[in-house]
């Protein structure tokens, strides 16, 4: 295969719309970043910035109304969109999986939550026989903290927490390269998210795996992954080590989604509060989509989309960038 | 879960109970009373006028009456049909009952499986031609004038065509000499029929055992080769004619009533499909890799299945008005028929009979598709 | 960034319950219990009971804001709803003192919860509202802005039309909905979560009730809109002198929100506390558990790991000892065979229930 | 998978009313809120192909219905075209095949055809639609007022429905029409009756059940509404568009049951398209094939037609009713 060096994921340009009853929605627009192998990326921002519909793209299941406008998707040096549909069907789970956002409604109500799992390691050949399928299932199970006999059960008769843990499970089925993790805790307590994000750092490490871990939460993607990107209005406006982005943000809107987190530990500081709405994303504004909110903007951001400024492996697309380390590019 | 069962079918008892009040009430609620119906009719001997004054208590007040009826229904005795005097209302029926019984559980079985293969299949494919076309021409057949739909048949394949009898149960000429009765061959081939059906399920439970591995080519030919055995048990045994020519006569009906009746499934289906497919296990199914057709077929089809099994209640009891219709256009001498030709001759105990048999069997239908839905639905099976 | 002087201010700021009249509180709670029956139908009895809340007490001041922090299923929304009485209680007592108490049984007499009904409930309504959780949820979809905000004047038959329309407009405008023509006619789909919930907000004080009940009104909106509301629900506490029950599963919500915390777990106030001294010297095993939990912003920190077992179990005919028994890290023998500890005093001002404290 | 929609800042503020003082302007920006609603649904009926065919086919009957008695009054003779005593007496043979004179032939009896189909056309359409107001006006209320109460309430309503859907409407039908001699108005009351507290009593019930579970009702129970405002004001306007849906569903079956009943003689009307096809079989004329095509086809294909367009905009009105058979995300 390919070198170890190379990165697993490349996102080139991507762009993607939803033809809508108002006109045409521009979901994402002009998204690039790479993925290391054994690296885990975060996506960080409000409901509606393209975080969602990135991971889609990833995984290629669009909605019909869907059309890519530009840009690729390289795994492993592949580029997902000029595969068939068969064979795209094959990298699904074994190279890319996915935990969703809704894990209540994932799981398929009529069958046994085993039987969901052993069905995606059946159809990919992951295991040679039946048994050896079951096996692995118990083996998953325990490695996210579930009794291997709720194999046998049936999703309604799991809580919350261990739906999330078997659909976990399920993404790593077919050892994935690469596994998507789209608000994997939302809808869950604090305890019980604080042990699904301790299990999933744990087995991402066990395992070598990347992980895109997607959440409006900062507190958690600042605790999983190594690198996060910041999206705006479909754009993604800052990325770099997750330390470099938290701690120094240079981006106007990542300092606000910062400032206007609560938090129960320290000192009490004030939050911010961002006025205004995100853009309707049919009709976005000029320039930089943040400038009708942003403390900092000039006429230069209301007329001209900013380049990036950057230093080392930390970028933001601010003509103000409040880190002044970060230095524009030629 | 059995309680439920019982539950479910402790409410059809007091369902069925109610059904036996209702009529008998309506028959007395019309001007004249139930009494001067069998009093003034003129095909009756007097003696028999004596015997049933006798049996139905018609002298006494309506509760009484009530009463007696209502065990003379439990034990059995509805009474003598004048229609087809002196034949019980019981032995018209158990002679009449089969005859449709299998002409809407066939119907009823095919165009069930029709109309959801249809129906998830268009709604898969969402959009085009195939869609537009279907979903017309489905609500045509399903709105149809069932009476100008069923004699359309007749004449297309009947009159003009000649491939099919035009109506009845037999053909006199056929059984002419034949020293067995209709009823003989009919209860034989229901026999076969039911041999036939607890076969095919054992084959299925049997195989399904190995997993899921064994492709389900195997299980055709075996079925095939049961098939086999009762064609050829039946030529050698001597009355398979008389057989075909009853199975003949059951053509028509059963397509007819199977047009015009797998619509209702199909739209249906569609709809359940379209609000599956945008459910997240089916996305997850897709993300899992899983191939189109397991994905449409394991995922949103089998849920979709879930509504319209609740929904096979009124497919049944659509199928039973129609068997009514079709019956009479058709000449089948079944329940429907015998009803509407109790109705024109005034024959009440017949009338009521008829009645309750036909909500019996809707009440059966109810029983059947509640216990389906639990098999299907685990999230029911638990509770 | 701008808008500073919109941030939530300390609600420390103000003493608690310093408006209250003759020191009396706005809303005491004594005892309150409610079970929901398990398997009950129309001719059986139920077999088991939940128990949602069971013997909780607190007091809340005027202008006050308590916070009712807890995990799902804990029972804080049961409280809140036994509060407005959109539940009625099983057991226990609920007694309210409003500062203006004109309608009243008497005059400066308090209102016993259990016996408001009929004409009563109508003034009650006017002094107790609530905020619901999902914006999108708790609107009628079919019915304009203007409708909703208005809806309890209309029902309650205060003022002509124009009125009606005056208080609308000034409540939008109030709750920062500029210019507050645009909203009137239009439908909550056509909003935003954040401008929702602020018409949410609009519609419980637009008759100035003295006392309302918040069910997580932030927890679906997103962080740059939470705190908007958030600051917004503070600003007309001041302004309008109104108490906050507020109900959240969110500790560090609670902590910009509220002057005391109670903790719930299964039913029971475990602990109750003014908030910093809660969140610095957390007594419960149970709150220092739920205090651990919480992710943090900031890479640099490494926060310990929750000390706490097991998944929640269910409040259903739990049995007699402490709740928090099989899943707490320093449970002994004494709590396996003594009830559910009761709630005291440890230093002043601090609740916890709990033997080894 | 839905499409995520970005909400933008409020657009220009077309619906700004400068109140006044008066009541007309208001109401008046209320009127024009409902037709843009109207409009809305409108236009999503209108982009269905079937809702389209559906109404310009039911716009079509009922012109036909209309003409009858224009023409009766002004342009046929009533002794040679009344739908029941009318006699053509220039014709050689009855039934005669349709001629300039009579479009559509003669019947057995030496009637006029098409003038017998225009007549019933007005009837058909009084008998589905008092069926489909008195069905919607019972379930609607036992829907609402079972769900809201439940208990009790519920259970005998809904124990009520189920032995109603137990019936087999046709045969039931045929034992009341011969023991009673029904007239169009007692066959649509009972149609109306049976339909109203059977199967449609439950689907809206149903849907009121969903309603009441939501937190508007408990909002709107917290701003001090009774039973009756909650009930009226709340939930049956929720009920509505999915009783207008089955009220389509309910024509169809009215119309159906009334052909069936005719054609089998069983009822006590002047005139009706059932009525044609029964005087046509019993002049044995029905298997005569296509030689006496016009004595079946308008009937029955009006039957089919008329039934297909209300349960065709029964279909397209569900995909208005319910936006998940919608095509198009919007």
């Amino acid at each position: 295969m390919t070198d170890r060096s190379d990165p697993l994921l490349t996102v080139d340009g991507l762009s993607l719309s939803y033809q809508t009853r108002q006109g045409e929605v521009q979901a994402i627009r002009n998204v690039s970043f790479e993925l290391a192998r054994g690296s885990a990326l975060g996506l960080v921002g409000e409901s509606g910035c393209g975080k969602t519909s990135v991971a889609n793209c990833l995984m290629r299941l669009l909605p019909d109304n869907a059309r890519l406008s530009a840009g690729r998707v390289l795994l492993d040096g592949q580029d997902v969109f000029l595969l068939t549909e068969e064979e795209m069907r094959l990298q699904r789970w074994r190279r890319i999986s996915m935990v969703f956002q809704a894990a209540m409604n994932v799981l398929n109500p009529v069958y046994r939550v085993g039987q969901q799992i052993i069905e995606a390691i059946e159809t990919h050949n992951v295991e040679p026989t039946d048994t050896a399928a079951r096996e692995r299932v118990a083996r998953l199970f325990r490695m996210v903290g579930l009794d291997p006999q709720l194999m046998e059960r049936y999703p309604h008769e799991f809580s919350g927490g261990m739906r999330q843990r078997a659909v976990i499970a399920m993404a790593l089925s077919c050892d994935p390269d690469l596994m998507i993790a789209d608000e994997p805790t939302t809808a869950l307590d604090v305890i019980v998210q604080d042990r699904i994000l301790r299990e999933l750092k744990a087995i991402q490490q066990q395992l070598a795996m990347s992980i895109i871990y997607i959440s409006h939460d900062i507190g958690a993607v600042a605790e999983v992954t190594d690198v996060v990107g910041v999206m705006y209005a479909g754009r993604l406006v800052e990325m770099g080590d997750t330390a470099d982005v938290f701690q120094t943000p240079a981006h106007p809107y990542t300092a606000a989604l910062m400032s206007s987190f609560p938090s129960i530990s320290g000192e009490r500081r004030p939050l911010t509060n961002l006025p205004g709405e995100p853009p309707n994303l049919s009709d976005p504004p000029p320039g930089c989509p943040f400038h009708p909110r942003c403390a900092y903007a000039t006429d230069v951001c209301r007329t001209e989309y900013p380049p990036q400024v950057k230093s080392g492996s930390h970028w933001a697309a601010c003509w103000h960038p409040l880190d002044v380390t970060l230095v524009p590019q030629s | 879960m059995t309680g439920y069962l019982v539950r479910r079918t402790g409410q059809m008892v007091l369902t069925l109970f109610l059904i036996i009040t209702f009529t008998f009430f309506l028959v007395q609620a019309q001007p004249g009373d139930y009494a001067s119906f069998y009093v003034l009719n003129p095909d009756l001997p007097p003696e028999v006028k004596d015997q049933i004054r006798a049996a139905f208590g018609l002298d006494k007040p309506a509760w009484q009456q009530y009463l007696i009826h209502l065990k003379n229904t439990l034990t059995g005795n509805l009474g003598v049909s004048f229609g087809n005097f002196p034949r019980p209302v019981l032995d018209v029926l158990a002679e009449r009952v089969p005859r449709t019984l299998v002409l809407f559980l066939t119907a009823t079985a095919v165009s069930f499986y029709i109309g959801f293969f249809l129906g998830k299949a268009i709604a898969w494919r969402r959009g085009g031609l195939f869609e537009y076309g279907a979903t017309i021409s489905g609500a045509m057949l399903f709105t149809a004038f069932t009476p100008a739909f069923a004699l359309m048949m007749i004449w297309v394949f009947a009159f003009r065509l000649g491939w099919f009898p035009v109506g009845k149960f037999l053909d006199p000429l056929v059984w002419r000499g034949a020293d067995v009765s209709a009823n003989y061959v009919f209860g034989n081939m229901l026999l076969s029929a039911a041999a036939f059906i607890t076969f095919a399920l054992l084959v299925m439970l049997f195989l399904k055992r190995f997993g899921r591995r064994v492709p389900s080519v195997v299980a055709l030919p075996i079925l095939l080769g049961g098939a086999l055995v009762i064609v050829v048990a039946w030529t050698l045994s001597g009355i398979g004619g008389l057989a075909l020519d009853i199975v003949k006569h059951m053509v028509l009906p059963v397509a007819t009533l199977t047009l015009i009746s797998f619509a209702g499934t199909m739209l249906l289906t569609r709809n359940s499909m379209l609000e599956t497919i945008r459910e997240d296990y089916v996305m997850a199914a897709r993300a899992k890799g899983l191939p189109d057709k397991q994905v449409r077929d394991r995922h949103a089809a089998r849920n979709a299945m879930l509504p319209i099994v609740t929904s096979l209640v009124y497919s049944l009891i659509f199928a039973i008005d129609g068997s009514v219709i079709i019956e009479s256009v058709f000449s089948w001498p079944g329940t429907g028929l015998t009803l509407l030709e109790a109705v024109r001759s005034e024959d009440l105990p017949l009338v009521m009979g008829a009645m309750l048999f036909i909500g019996t069997l809707s009440l059966l239908a109810h029983v059947i598709v509640d216990v389906l839905y639990v098999y299907l639905d685990p999230r029911i099976r638990y509770q | 960034m701008e808008s500073v002087s919109n941030t939530p201010e300390a609600p420390n700021a103000r003493t608690p319950g310093s408006e209250a009249s003759d020191g009396e509180p706005l809303v005491a709670v004594h005892g309150l219990t409610k079970l929901f029956p398990v398997g009950a139908g129309p001719f059986r009895k139920p077999s088991s009971f939940i128990h949602a809340v069971d013997d909780v007490s607190f007091q809340l001041g005027h202008g006050e804001s308590l916070g009712l922090v807890g995990e799902s299923g804990c029972g804080k929304t049961t409280v809140g709803k036994l509060l407005v009485k959109l539940l009625e209680p099983t057991d226990g007592e609920i007694v309210f003192r409003f500062a203006d108490d004109s309608v009243a049984p008497a005059a400066d007499d308090p209102w016993d919860s259990a016996a408001i009904r009929g004409r009563l409930l109508r003034s009650f309504r006017r002094r107790v509202q609530m905020i619901f959780q999902d914006p999108y949820e708790s609107m009628n979809p079919r019915r304009t802005i203007y409708d909703i905000i208005s809806e309890p004047l209309s029902v309650q038959g205060m003022g002509d039309v124009q009125y009606r329309v005056d208080r609308v407009l000034e409540i939008l405008t109030l709750v920062g909905l500029a210019p507050a023509g645009a909203f009137l006619f239009r439908h909550p789909h056509e909003l935003s979560g954040g401008q929702r919930q602020r018409i949410a907000i609009a519609r419980a004080l637009v008759i100035r009730p003295s006392f309302v009940v918040a069910d997580e009104p932030t927890s679906m909106l997103d962080v740059s809109s939470r705190t908007g509301v958030m600051s917004l629900m503070q600003d007309l506490a001041t302004e309008l002198g109104v108490a906050y029950l507020y109900v959240t599963h969110d500790l560090a919500v609670a902590r910009y929100m509220c002057h005391r915390i109670a903790v719930m777990y299964l039913g029971k106030v475990v602990e109750l506390a003014e908030t910093e001294e809660l969140l610095r010297n957390p007594l419960h095993p149970y709150t220092k558990a739920l205090l651990s939990a919480v992710p943090v912003a900031d890479p640099g920190r490494r926060r310990q790991v929750p000390d706490i077992r097991g998944d929640l179990a269910t409040p259903i005919d739990p049995p007699s000892r402490c709740r928090f028994y099989e899943r707490c890290p320093a449970a002994t023998e004494r709590c396996l065979n003594h009830p559910h500890p009761p709630i005291e005093e440890k230093t002043p001002g601090h609740l916890v229930a709990c033997y080894e404290v | 998978m839905t499409t995520p929609v970005p909400v933008g800042p409020i657009p220009t503020p077309e619906f700004e009313v400068e109140l006044g003082r008066g009541r007309v302007r208001f109401v008046l920006a209320r009127l024009r809120l409902m037709w843009r609603s109207f409009r809305s649904g409108w236009g999503i009926f209108m982009e269905s192909r079937m809702g389209r065919l559906s109404l310009f086919t039911i716009v079509a009957f009922a012109l036909m219905a209309a003409a009858h008695p224009i023409l009766m009054a002004f342009v046929w003779d009533p002794a040679t075209y009344d739908p029941v005593t009318g006699y053509s007496f220039d014709q050689v043979e009855q039934p005669a095949p349709p001629s300039w004179k009579h479009p559509l032939g003669t019947d057995p009896l030496g009637r006029d055809v098409l003038s017998q189909l225009l007549y019933s056309t007005r009837s058909e359409f009084v008998l589905g639609i008092t069926a489909a107001l008195v069905t919607v006006g019972i379930a609607t209320f036992v829907g609402a007022v079972a769900a809201y109460y439940g208990r009790l309430l519920d259970a005998f309503f809904m124990r009520l429905a189920d032995l109603i859907i137990a019936l087999p409407a046709i045969s039931l039908l045929i034992v009341l029409s011969a023991l009673f001699h029904l007239n169009l108005f007692y066959l649509a009351l009972i149609i109306g009756v049976l339909g109203g507290f059977g199967g449609t009593a439950i689907i809206l019930k149903s849907q009121a059940l969903s309603i009441k579970v939501k937190p508007f009702i408990e909002a709107a129970r917290v701003a001090g509404g009774g039973d009756f405002h909650i009930i009226f004001v709340h939930i049956i306007p929720h009920l509505l568009p999915l009783a207008l849906l089955y009220m389509m569903f309910t024509v169809t079956s009215a119309i159906f049951a009334e052909a069936v009943l005719s054609f089998l003689g069983l009822l006590d009307l002047r005139m009706s398209w059932g009525i044609m096809i029964h005087t046509a079989n019993t002049g044995g004329y029905l298997l005569g094939g296509t030689r006496y095509w016009w004595l079946i086809v308008p009937a029955g294909a009006s039957i089919t037609l008329l039934c297909s367009a209300f349960y065709l905009a029964g279909r397209a009105l569900d995909e208005v009713v319910n936006p998940r058979l919608r095509r198009r995300n919007d």
